[in-house]
Formats: structure tokens, sequence, C-alpha cells
């Protein structure tokens, strides 16, 4: 193995917005010709799960390691390890409570969140009941994604009313039946805003089945569903993050920290919001996935 | 016990039935298969709550709600239908509730098994106290209930056909204890189809029908032809066999040099069309795994099957069923019933195929006349053909499995105990059938334990011991139970005796 | 199977309902029990739109539930039901997406995949002995991974298969009475559960059905050749795990590859409140219907009432077993 | 429980072993020729620091599988284990941070609500009858609901107790012997499996537990209080998951409460790779001991290797039907 080896630990795995970050990370890793490999529990419950993984990294040598804590806390001992085996941590997604990682590449959830609730009031006209379907009540993302949202509302929009907010676990289907109930109960809701790729489709697809589509939608992250809504107005926008900057920006500060070389503390990947009228933009489009 | 009476859904079991038993009395109870008499004795030993009437226990009215209850009133029971726990060995089987233990809820294993091999050896029994009760036969698993409900030093004791699985060495010794128990002072109530045992252990005998009292008689002044007349309403007339001449039948079923392991050792016999073959034996002889062989439930070594002069291939029971051959098992419970599904769907289930359209879709209303006029010809006592076959009496389950059978219509059948477990009545019934079968030129194997069925039905006597084929004796008068016996025991003499033969 | 004494002459759908009468009514009760509890709750709930909403939301659970009662009665158990449901989608999705067939193609291959792998979880089952708990773990790791596999990890999206989505969201009946505008997904739940009724109730598969999960090992000494009955009803409850996926393909318009993980408790869950014991030989579909109803009606009937999500999953647990244990009182009372 | 001969004696380890010896090799082996394939194939597997990664991570499923072979002992089974561990943590987490205790009471807080959860299932399943897998299901989903409510939704940390991350990390042989640094966790799941098997092999509760599951109808004419050596059954199985919830906890230096789904049926993976029949009235500890390793050195060396994550879900899923399979036919043979 001449090769560098970098494993990236990431939160998840099955998600298009990992895959994206996954893509990303194998770009640069292609670039930079080394090797990398991607890997997260099942769901964002699975703090142990995530440990077992990152001690079999450990066990491989890597030159570097990117990290996605699910429960910092909970990894300090394996991350001290790698301290101790002189193998740098680059933290991505989420930062980690330690200052061991060489390195931090992610976005500000919170800032995200407060965003899409500045452009929910915008479009229902600063009044009026809106709902959060959010895709985890425990995990970082989204409790920070949630937070983001509920507490701009709060200090901004007095007028603005939070109904409900209930969890789909990011299944399409889950979220389309609680869309569905939430829409029932509420018959006067004007907005809702949904955490994650999979709570965001399930939200259209309620207000479709349910048929109110006068409902403002706001999504979060991309996919081609999500995309499709946004051009057929369906949703009115979304926030996106740049996964496939997060994946690469890792693998390039992994690399340079493996040398040896500086590498800056914090690697802001940014976020936008997007709709109609600008998803086409090709800064828009760079960050976009299908 | 006096005014008992239990209804089920569907069935009034038990009107106005009393009983009553003196110490040191072995007191029989006999009525036709489903009379009640299990019902009475699950009344008695806490299993089921009566409905009506009361338990005197001493002159004291007593309440027994619970196998507990009746336990520390020093009744308990041998049941019917086995119950056992197949995973534990022997003596945990018979000590369970009751372990000898140590402090902190340890268990003293040394003492239990002392204790189980000191009642195995009183029972004269050769069985270690540590075997896996699930991998023992039938008749030893009987001999474990047995030793079960010796182990309480109850003073009433209660068998419910303790001797269907037995062999006639067994039941000798089984005797033994009844009249050891007896002369202690113990009660026993003595529930049994075969009615030779009456004269031999009874003092006085009850009798049941259709779930009432009849009458109670003394066994010794009362001929055998009485009780039964008691017990089904009417004389019945038993014939003796007429052996017919078959020499020149075809043959049916040859089966050549079968082996299998230590269970079977070549045994090679041939069954003509038209005949009544017994297989006669004692207790493990190997008589059933030969039956299983054939039949493609078990896989066998080597040997060779020919069916009407053509080798078959037997690899699956389907492949036997096919060939023509129909396999009635010794256990109805594990290997004959479905017993959560309803007469009508066990009957038919050998010959599903006669009953299904196109589509795979069931002809309901010919599975139901299939099934009531077998009801109707076996006598079988069920409240339609749409009861679950758990809620019959033993014996009336035997006759579903048989009339399954019977249904299917098979040129060659194994009978493997055909009346384990079924009235006097029922039996000459069966006898009847069977001579029938085989006058329509079917080829029939009996396996049985009993000495006198064999040697009342069969043409021609196969005799095994220790899985070889030891001889076969001519049916009919010239051959006597001695007979029998010498061949059945006829071992290879490096061999220890297995069993509890002696 | 029950004691039910049908005149041939009575029809099929009277003899359903009179078995559902008899065997089924305390599962009915919870049911009626919670809707008319929801009912009184929240203005909002007994309207058609939420009715029509809480059937389309049985759809999926309730047709995977008949999957999983046909394998149960046979004394089996299908932890697979979940992910094989996904596995079919995203067959679906590569017949119809990335190769362009036309929409039969579709169909006959998620329903043939399903049925291909039922078949392989039950000759795991009948001839390799594996105990259908685990030949079914097996199989639903073994398709879970596969389903990501195949579609590369990534959905797979229905936008040019054109009535794809009708399937399940189309309505076939609002069409003919616009007032029942009930959707093309319960439709089909409603005819696999008459098609599987009639299975179990009067076809021979049904009888071994029954039989296998009663005593097996009697059925074989009947001559019957079990393992190959027990696989078929093992492909019967793939195939309907086939149809399960595309039913929740059509409501999403995509093969989610990554979906299937839990639904299988939620079918077995259906199943029991439904009154079909899980030792085998006994169950009815009715009962599994009112079971996946009385699930989808607790979620929604929750979330309407805008419970907290931590409380409606215990709401949900405790009703489960109070459902359960009715139904056990029930029986017991009848005998 | 099985035709061993032991001579009374034969020391207890001996027996246990011999045991072993006797009825687990098969499940033994799976695991030794997982052991040397995955050691050929990477030179970074057989490696102390990695074969303690892998001791640790079977320690949490390890002693849940040990709580849930109990309960399929006796015929049952427990699909609450997971999240039961997850209680038991937050429980700790409230004993020992929110008010501030001393360690031993959140030790003892753990342990009893674990066992008084397990009670509760336990008299769900015996006094009320209620089928076990509805029963565990249903206080699954209850205590899933639970946890979120007890906690606010919050992970609880341990910062404030001192010495609880000890509790899984920390090496109590490794300060003995540093040559081998086994962490605690796994000394912990080894002092469990040591007690169960006593428990199971040499007091009444055992005789008991295997009796149920062989014939309980037969048990109870016996005159034994079945339900309440049933409801025994469960608050042990319980307080060892109370013993797995501070395992994780302290492992993770905190109470996830959302943790648990999926953990139930990676537990009994581990009991039926192990040999233990779903049946019930037969079983191991050891087996089951084997068979969680089997599941960790699996989901260890295809990570070591990077095998892509999907291919992972599939080989699992693979070779659990294999591993059992092997065991099945190794019963078969052995008549
Ligand atoms: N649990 C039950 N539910 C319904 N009916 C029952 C039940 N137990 C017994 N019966 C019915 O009660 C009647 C008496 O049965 P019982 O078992 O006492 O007969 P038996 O005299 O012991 O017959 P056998 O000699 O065949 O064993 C039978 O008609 C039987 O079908
Ligand atoms: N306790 C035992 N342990 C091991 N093998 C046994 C035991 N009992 C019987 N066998 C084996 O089983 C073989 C056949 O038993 P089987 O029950 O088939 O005999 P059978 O003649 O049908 O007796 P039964 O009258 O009990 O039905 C015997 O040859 C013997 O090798
Ligand atoms: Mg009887
Ligand atoms: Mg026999």
């Amino acid at each position: 193995q001449d090769k560098m080896y970098i494993p990236l630990i990431s939160k998840g795995f099955q998600h298009q917005f990992w895959q994206a970050v996954k893509a990303g990370a194998d770009k640069a890793a292609e670039e930079l010709d080394v090797e990398v490999t991607f890997e997260g529990p099942d769901n964002e419950t699975m703090v142990d799960r995530q440990i077992d993984m990152l001690a079999a990294a450990l066990a491989k040598k890597p030159a570097a390691l990117g990290f996605a804590a699910l429960d910092s806390q909970a990894a300090i001992p394996l991350l001290k390890q790698a301290d101790e085996a002189g193998i740098p941590v680059i933290a991505f997604d989420s930062g980690v409570d330690s200052d061991i990682p060489k390195a931090t590449a992610s976005t500000d959830n919170l800032a995200a969140a407060a965003l899409a609730a500045d452009k929910m009031a915008e479009l229902i006209g600063g009044a009026g009941q809106v709902a959060v379907v959010a895709h985890d009540q425990t995990s970082r993302t989204g409790i920070d994604r949630r937070d983001g949202f509920v507490n701009q509302v709060k200090e901004k929009y007095p007028d603005i009313e939070i109904v409900t907010i209930q969890y789909g676990g990011g299944d399409h289907l889950q979220s389309t039946e609680i869309t569905k109930s939430i829409l029932q109960a509420n018959p006067d809701l004007k907005g809702i805003f949904g955490t994650n790729e999979g709570s965001a489709i399930g939200v259209v697809n309620g207000v479709r089945e349910m048929d109110r589509t006068n409902v403002v939608i706001i999504g979060y992250d991309s996919g081609a569903q999500q995309k499709e809504a946004i051009r057929d107005g369906l949703m009115a926008g979304a926030i996106t993050q740049n996964p496939v900057g997060i994946g690469y920006e890792t693998v390039k500060a992994a690399v340079a920290a493996a040398k040896g070389e500086e590498v800056p503390a914090a690697i802001d990947t940014g976020f936008y919001y997007y709709d109609k009228t600008n998803i086409d933009d090709p800064e828009i489009a760079a960050v976009l996935y299908d | 016990m006096r005014g008992i009476e239990k209804r089920f859904p569907g069935v009034h079991a038990l009107k106005n039935v009393r009983f009553e038993l003196m110490p040191g009395e072995v007191h029989a109870l006999m009525g036709e298969n489903g009379a009640g008499k299990s019902t009475l004795m699950k009344i008695l030993s806490g299993i089921y709550p009566k409905d009506d009437g009361e338990v005197l226990v001493d002159g004291q009215p007593v309440v027994i709600e619970s196998p507990r209850a009746a336990q520390d009133l020093g009744i308990s029971i041998i049941h019917q239908e086995l119950s056992l726990m197949n995973d534990l060995n022997a003596a945990q089987n018979i000590f369970i509730g009751r372990e000898p233990r140590l402090r902190f809820g340890r268990l003293d294993e040394a003492a239990l098994n002392r204790q189980t091999a000191e009642i195995f050896a009183s029972m004269n029994l050769k069985l270690d106290p540590r075997a896996q009760v699930g991998g023992l036969t039938i008749a030893k698993q009987q001999m474990v209930e047995i030793a079960k409900a010796l182990s309480f030093h109850s003073r009433v004791l209660i068998m419910d056909e303790p001797t269907a699985a037995l062999n006639n060495a067994e039941i000798e010794e089984l005797f033994v204890i009844i009249r050891r128990l007896k002369a202690e002072g113990v009660g026993i109530i003595y529930i049994s189809h075969k009615m030779d045992e009456l004269k031999r252990i009874a003092d006085r005998v009850t009798v049941m029908r259709d779930g009432q009292y009849v009458d109670t008689v003394s066994a010794a002044d009362t001929p055998v032809s009485e009780i039964i007349s008691m017990m089904v309403g009417r004389a019945l007339t038993d014939s003796a066999v007429e052996v017919p001449d078959l020499d020149q039948a075809p043959v049916a079923l040859e089966v050549k040099g079968l082996t299998r392991g230590r269970e079977i050792r070549n045994v090679s016999f041939s069954v003509r069309k038209g005949e009544i073959l017994g297989f006669a034996g004692l207790m493990g002889a190997g008589r059933t795994e030969v039956a299983r062989a054939i039949f493609g439930a078990d896989p066998r070594e080597a040997g060779e099957i020919s069916i009407h002069g053509a080798p078959v291939d037997i690899r699956t029971p389907a492949d036997a069923v096919a060939a023509g051959i129909g396999y009635l098992s010794e256990d109805r419970k594990h290997f004959g019933l479905a017993v959560g599904m309803d007469v009508r769907a066990n009957v038919a289930m050998a010959s599903l195929e006669r009953f299904t359209g196109r589509l795979g879709a069931l002809d309901e209303a010919g599975m139901r006349d299939a099934a009531r006029g077998y009801i109707d010809q076996l006598a079988i006592r069920t409240p339609s053909d749409r009861q679950e076959v758990r809620l019959l009496s033993g014996g009336n389950q035997q006759k579903v499995v048989i009339a399954k059978w019977l249904l299917r219509d098979c040129d060659i059948l194994i009978f493997d105990e055909p009346t384990r477990g079924i009235d006097v009545g029922a039996k000459s019934e069966i006898y009847k059938l069977l001579n029938g079968l085989a006058a329509q030129g079917r080829a029939i194997i009996v396996i049985s334990s009993e000495l006198p069925e064999v040697l009342r039905l069969s043409h021609r006597i196969a005799v095994m011991c220790e899985g070889r084929l030891t001889g076969i004796l001519p049916g009919g008068a010239e051959t006597s139970q001695e007979d029998i016996m010498r061949l059945a025991t006829e071992r290879e003499s490096a061999m220890e005796p297995v069993g509890g033969e002696e | 199977m029950s004691t039910v004494e049908a005149t041939p002459q009575a029809g099929f759908a009277a003899r359903l309902l009179q078995a559902g009468a008899h065997q089924k009514l305390l599962a009915f009760m919870s049911l009626i029990i919670l809707l008319i509890g929801f009912s009184l709750a929240s203005p909002n709930f007994m309207q058609t739109s939420n009715i029509i909403a809480i059937l389309q939301a049985t759809s999926v659970n309730g047709v995977l539930a008949i999957a999983a009662t046909l394998v149960i009665i046979t004394g089996g158990i299908d932890l697979s039901v979940g992910t094989l449901m996904t596995f079919c989608a995203v067959i679906a999705g590569v017949v119809l997406t990335y190769w362009g067939l036309p929409l039969p193609f579709g169909v006959l291959a998620a329903i043939g995949a399903g049925a291909l792998c039922g078949l392989t979880s039950g000759t795991f089952v009948a001839k390799m002995k594996i105990p259908p708990f685990i030949a079914t773990l097996g199989m639903m790791l073994m398709l879970k991974g596969l389903s990501l596999v195949i579609s590369g990890t990534r959905p797979i999206y229905f936008n040019d298969t054109p009535g794809f989505t009708e399937i399940s969201r189309g309505s076939l009946i609002g069409e003919v009475i616009p007032a029942l505008p009930i959707p093309n997904g319960v439709l089909i739940l409603f005819l696999v559960a008459i098609a599987a009724s009639y299975i179990l109730g009067r076809t021979v598969l049904g009888r071994y059905t029954f039989a296998l999960g009663s005593n097996e090992e009697s059925v074989r000494l009947s001559g019957v050749n079990t393992d190959a009955w027990k696989m078929a009803v093992y492909a019967l409850a793939g195939g309907i795990c086939g149809i399960a996926g595309l039913l929740i393909a059509s409501r999403l318009n995509s093969a989610q590859p990554a979906l299937g993980l839990g639904y299988e408790l939620e079918a077995i869950a259906a199943v029991v409140i439904g009154g079909t014991s899980l030792a085998g030989g006994r169950g009815t579909i009715l009962g599994t219907l009112i079971g996946a109803l009385i699930m989808a009606v607790l979620a929604n009937g929750l979330r309407i009432l805008s419970v907290a999500q931590e409380w409606q999953t215990v709401v949900t647990g405790a009703i489960i077993i109070l459902a359960v244990y009715a139904d056990m009182m029930r029986k017991r009372r009848m005998g």
C-alpha cells in the first residue's frame, strides 16, 4: 500500500446527502491520488455503531481520518488514541467538541435553518400558522435545524405560530403521512418546513395528496425530486448545503494534514437558499445534486 | 364424587356422575371412547373445574381448584396423553416442581438422580435418570410418567390408560407395582380398554356410558361380557380369525434387505394381496422403524422395496403414498393429526387432490360428505365434522386417523398400533374393517403390542427382535402366544438386554 | 377454519363477513372505539379526506401484513417483508427507468422478483431447515444491501413512466363515483385481501398453509410434499410484497433504496392485533386488515391531536398490548 | 441440558467447556474460520488492539443476547432488549447527572429499572397471556417513547460522575497484566455470561426456564406456579439489559435516548447463531457468546477489508444463514 489511506466515518450512508459528500470525497481522492473509504451507520441514533466503525478504521492505520461525530463525547477516547498515534483527524458536517480535529469542514445548520425561517416569513406575509416536519428528534443536525428555525421565528416573527413539530425519521412515506395529518388538523396552515430531503419530499407528497397546494413548503438539501418540486412551484424553495464541497474539502484537508502541512481550523463550506429563480445559476447548480 | 356435571361447548361430557374409591382398592373405570372417563379424572385431579357436584375426601367436601391442590390432598394422575418435557431428562421430569434444593435456590442434582434411580429400581426399570426424555420411545416415556406419579407417594393414584403403550412384560411389572401400592393402602383408579386386565388387577368396576354413570360391580363376580354390554349397551360377539388361502395371490409389497444402523438389520418379507401380516415384538424391537423406513418417513441405508413386483424408489412419504402405501402412525398426536384443525380437514388431509378443482379450489361439500360418511361408519363421537380434533377423546382421535387413510384408498396399508386407546366396541369394528379391507384385496400390515390382537387378526405373524426379523409364523390356531414370545426374545447372545424386558 | 357452519349457498362475501363477525368482533371493537374516541377529540378527524388519508396510509402496511399473515399461519415468520418491498420497488425502477420498458413489464418484474425472493426464503426454510426467523432475517439484510447495490445507492425516479403514479395515487372509483375518491392503492389493498382470503379459505394452497402451521410432520406423513407447499406459501407472500413495492414506489414516485427496515415489525404487529396466532395454524386476512387499520388510525389520530411524538410512541405501544389483551380475553371467555 | 454425562465431581468450568465442545463445535468452527479468513486477508486484523476492539464491540450486544437467551429458552422472545437498555441508561443518567447521586445508586437504579420493566413484560406474558412477541413489541415502543420523555429528548452526559466511564472503558485486567488491556466492559460481559450459565444449569430458576420452554402446560400440571417463574425469568433478563445499559452509557459517556431500535434483532440473531432454538427448551450461554462474537468479527473484518457498506450488509445476511445452516447440518448428522 503505497497510496495514502483516508477513511471517512460519516453520520449516515444511504441518504442522498451523504452520497453527495461521498462523491466529493471520491473526487478529491482521485485528484490527490489517495484511497478513501466512506462509512456511516444506518441512522443517526446509532452512536455506538459509529464508534465501532471508528475503531475499525483506526485498526487500518490510516494516514488521516475524516469524522462526522454523531456525539462528540462518545468518540473522544478513540480520537485521543488517533491523536497519540499521530493520525490527524478532520471533522466534517458538524464539529467535534475537542481540540483534536485539525480542521472542521461544516455547515452552520442553525444559521441555515434561520434563513429558512426568514424566507418562510417573507412568503406567508409574516403571520399565520406553520409546522415543522423534522427528520430526527435527537441528532445534532435534527436539533440544530429545528431550533434554528423555531428560535428565529420566536425572536423575529411574533405573529407566526408554530403549531406542531413532528418527526418522520427522514422516511419519505412516514413524512408523507405526518404531513397529511398536520394538514388535516390545521386547516389554516400556511407553511411547512421540512428539515432534510426525505422530510421535504414527504411534505411535498402529503400536500399533493391532500390537494392543499396553497401551503408554502420550504425544504432542505437537494435531490432530483426536490429540484423538480421547486421547478413545478410546489415547493417554494430550499436550503442547500454544499455536500460535495464538504467531502472534497475534508479529504483535501486530511491529505494536507497527513503531509504535515498547516490547514485552516474552520472550513465553512457554506449554504444557500435556492428557488425557481436561481436554481439554474451556475453557483447554485454546482452545489445541487440529484 | 357425587353429582358431577361438566359441559364443553357442544358437548355435555358428564351428567350427574358419581364415583367412589376405597383405600387399598383398585377400582377400574370403564367406558367407550368419549364416555367421559378422562374428563372425570381431570376434574378429580384439579385440571378442569367442575360445573356442579361435589368431591369428598375422607367424608369431607373439598375444593380442588388446581393440580397443586390435588397433590396436597394426596391425589396424583398419570395422564392419558403423555405430558412430559422432552428437553429435560427423566429425573428432571419426575421431580419437576419438587426438586431437591440446596440453599439459595441451587439444585441438588446428585440427590435428584439418586432418588430417581431409587424409583426406577423399585419399578425394575433400567433407565438412566439422565436420559433425555424426548429421545425415549413412547413406552419408556410412559414408564417415566408412571415413575413420576409414583414419586408423589399419593393416597389416590389415577392411571388413565397406563398400559396403552406397554408390552406384556412391562404390564406385568406395572401390576406388581400396583399390587404393592394396594398393600400399602393406596386407592387406585384404573382406566383401560384392555378387558383382560380387569380380571387380573381390579377389585371393583365402574362403568360409564355417554357421560353417565351406569353401575359399579365387583370385578371378580361379573363376567367380562356383561361389563362390555354395560359399556356399549348391547352384547358383542367376536369371531376367531379365518386364514384365507393366499398362496396364489400376487405379492403386493416385497421388502428385501432393509437396513439402517442398529435399528433395522437386514429385514426382508413380503405381503400378498388380501393378506394381513401381523408384526409382533417387544418394545424397541424396531417395528415402527421398519414401517417408517418403508414409508419414506426416515431414510434407509440399504434395501429394496417392490410393489406389485416392480421396484420403487421411496424417499419421502409423498413417494410412498403415490406408490399406494398408507401409514397410520403409532403417535397420533404428533404424527397423525393436525389437532388444531377440524375433523373434516383431517380426514381429507391425505387425499386433498381428489377434492381439488380447477385453479386449486377445494370442494368443501365433497369433503364434508366424505367426513360425515366416516363419522357414521366408524362411529366417531363428535358434535359435527367441523369440531377441532383436539377436543375429541383419545379414541375418537384415533378413528379420525383411520378415516384419513381409508379415504385415501391405498393398496397397501400399514397400521401401527391401530387400536391403541380404542374401546372394545370400536376395536371389534376396526377388526371387521381390517378384515373387510383385506377381503377387498388390499395388503395390510398390522403392528401391535397386544399379542391377542396380533393372533386375532393376522394371516401370518412376523416377529422382530432388536431390529432383526426373527421369524414369520403362520396365523390362526397353529400359533400360540408362547411361540411369538420365543421369537421376540431371540437375542444375539453377545448383546446385553436393553429395555425393561425381564 | 373455525366452527362456522356456512352453507355452500352463502356467498363468499357473506362468509367472509360472518367469519369476521364471529372471530374478529373484538379487534373490530377496538377499531370502533379508537374511531369514536378520535372523532370526539378532534373535529378534523372524521372527515372524508382524513378517512381516505387513513386508508391510504393503511395500504402499504396492509399489503405487507397480508403477506406476513400467510407465512405466520404456516407457523413461520417473515422479517424480510419490508426490505423485500423496497427491493421489488428498485427492480421496478431498473426495468422501467433504467431500461425504459413499458409499465406492465415493471409490474411483472416487481411481483416476479418478490415471488423469487420469497421462494428463496422458502427454500432456506423448507429444504435447508433454517428457522424462519433466521432465514428471513438473513434475507432481510441481503435484500437491504442488494437494493442499495442495484440502485447504486440512489433513488430511482419514475418520471419517464407515464401512469406509474396512478397505480397508487389515481382513483378509478373516484372516476365512477366522484363523491368517493378512494385511491387505487386502497383498492389494490382490498383486492389483495380478497384474493388472499380466497386462497386461504378455498384452495389447496390455503388448506396446506393452515395444516403446515397446525402440525407439519403429520401433514408430511400424510404423503403431502410439505416442502413444496411451504415454498409456495413463501413465494406467494413474496409476490404480495412485490405488490407492496409497486404501491410504495408509485406513491413516492421513486424507489427509495434505503427504506423498508422496521416495516416488518409494523406488519407483524398488525397481523397479531388482528388475532392471528404466531404459533401458526390459525388466522384470518380480515383480522389482519383490521389490525393494519388500527395501527393507521392510531398514528393518524395521535398526530391530528398533535400529541408529542415521544408520547405517540408510548401510546402506540400500550394500545398494541391492550388490543391483543382484549382479544385474548374474548377468546378465553368464549372457551 | 444435553446427553452430556458430566460427573458431579467435574468442576463447573469443565462442564461448561465440555458442554460447549459437544454442542457448540460448529458455531465455534464458523468463528474460527472467520478469524482465520480475515487474518489472511488483512494484516491489520489479527492485532491486539483490533481484537480488543472486537471484544468491546461484542460486549453490549453480548450482554443483550444473554438476556434474550433466557427469554428464548422459555419459549418466548424479547424484542424490547434494545430500547430497555437505552431506558436503563437514561435512568442512570437521571440518577447520576440530574440528581447528582453517587455512582452505586446509578448502577442500582439502572439494573432495578431493567428488572422492573422485565417484570412488567413478564406480567403481560404470564398473567395477561399476551404472546411474548406482542408484549415485548409493545414494551419496546413504550420504552422508546419513555426514554425520550424522561431524558427530555436530549442525551444525558456523565461528565460529573467520576469513574463512570471506567465501567466499560477502564481495564482492571490491564492494571494487573499490562500486556492484556482488556476493557472492563468485556470483563463484565464474561461475568454476566458465567452468572447466567450458572443460573441456567444449577438453580431452580434455570431448571424452570428450560421446563417452561419444553412443555409449559405439563409444568403447570405438576403444580408449579409457572406464572411466577416466567415473570422471574423476564425480570432477570430485564436486569441484565440494565447492565447493558450501563455498559453502553459508560462507553459513550452519555445516555443516548434514541438509540436501541434494531439492537433486538441483532441480539436474537446472536442467540440463534449460537444454537439456541427459538422453539424454546434448549440453549446455552456459551453458544450465545460465540454467536455474538461471530457477528462482531464479521462486522469488524468486513470494515477492515474496506468492503463497500452495502455489500457488508449482504455478506452479513448470507453468513447468518450459513452459520445457522451449518449448525443444522451438524445436529442432523449427529441424529
Ligand atoms: N376440552 C374439551 N373441549 C370440548 N370437548 C371435550 C373436551 N375434553 C373432552 N371433550 C369431550 O368430552 C367427551 C368425554 O371425553 P373424555 O376424554 O373424558 O373421554 P374418555 O372416556 O376418556 O374417552 P377415551 O377412552 O377415548 O379416552 C368427549 O365427547 C370429548 O369429545
Ligand atoms: N431408549 C432408547 N435409546 C436408544 N435407542 C432406542 C431406545 N429405545 C429404542 N431404541 C431404538 O429404537 C429402535 C426401534 O424402536 P421402535 O419404537 O421403532 O420399536 P417398536 O418395535 O415399534 O416398539 P414399540 O412397541 O415401542 O412401538 C430399537 O431397535 C432401538 O435401537
Ligand atoms: Mg380418555
Ligand atoms: Mg412402535
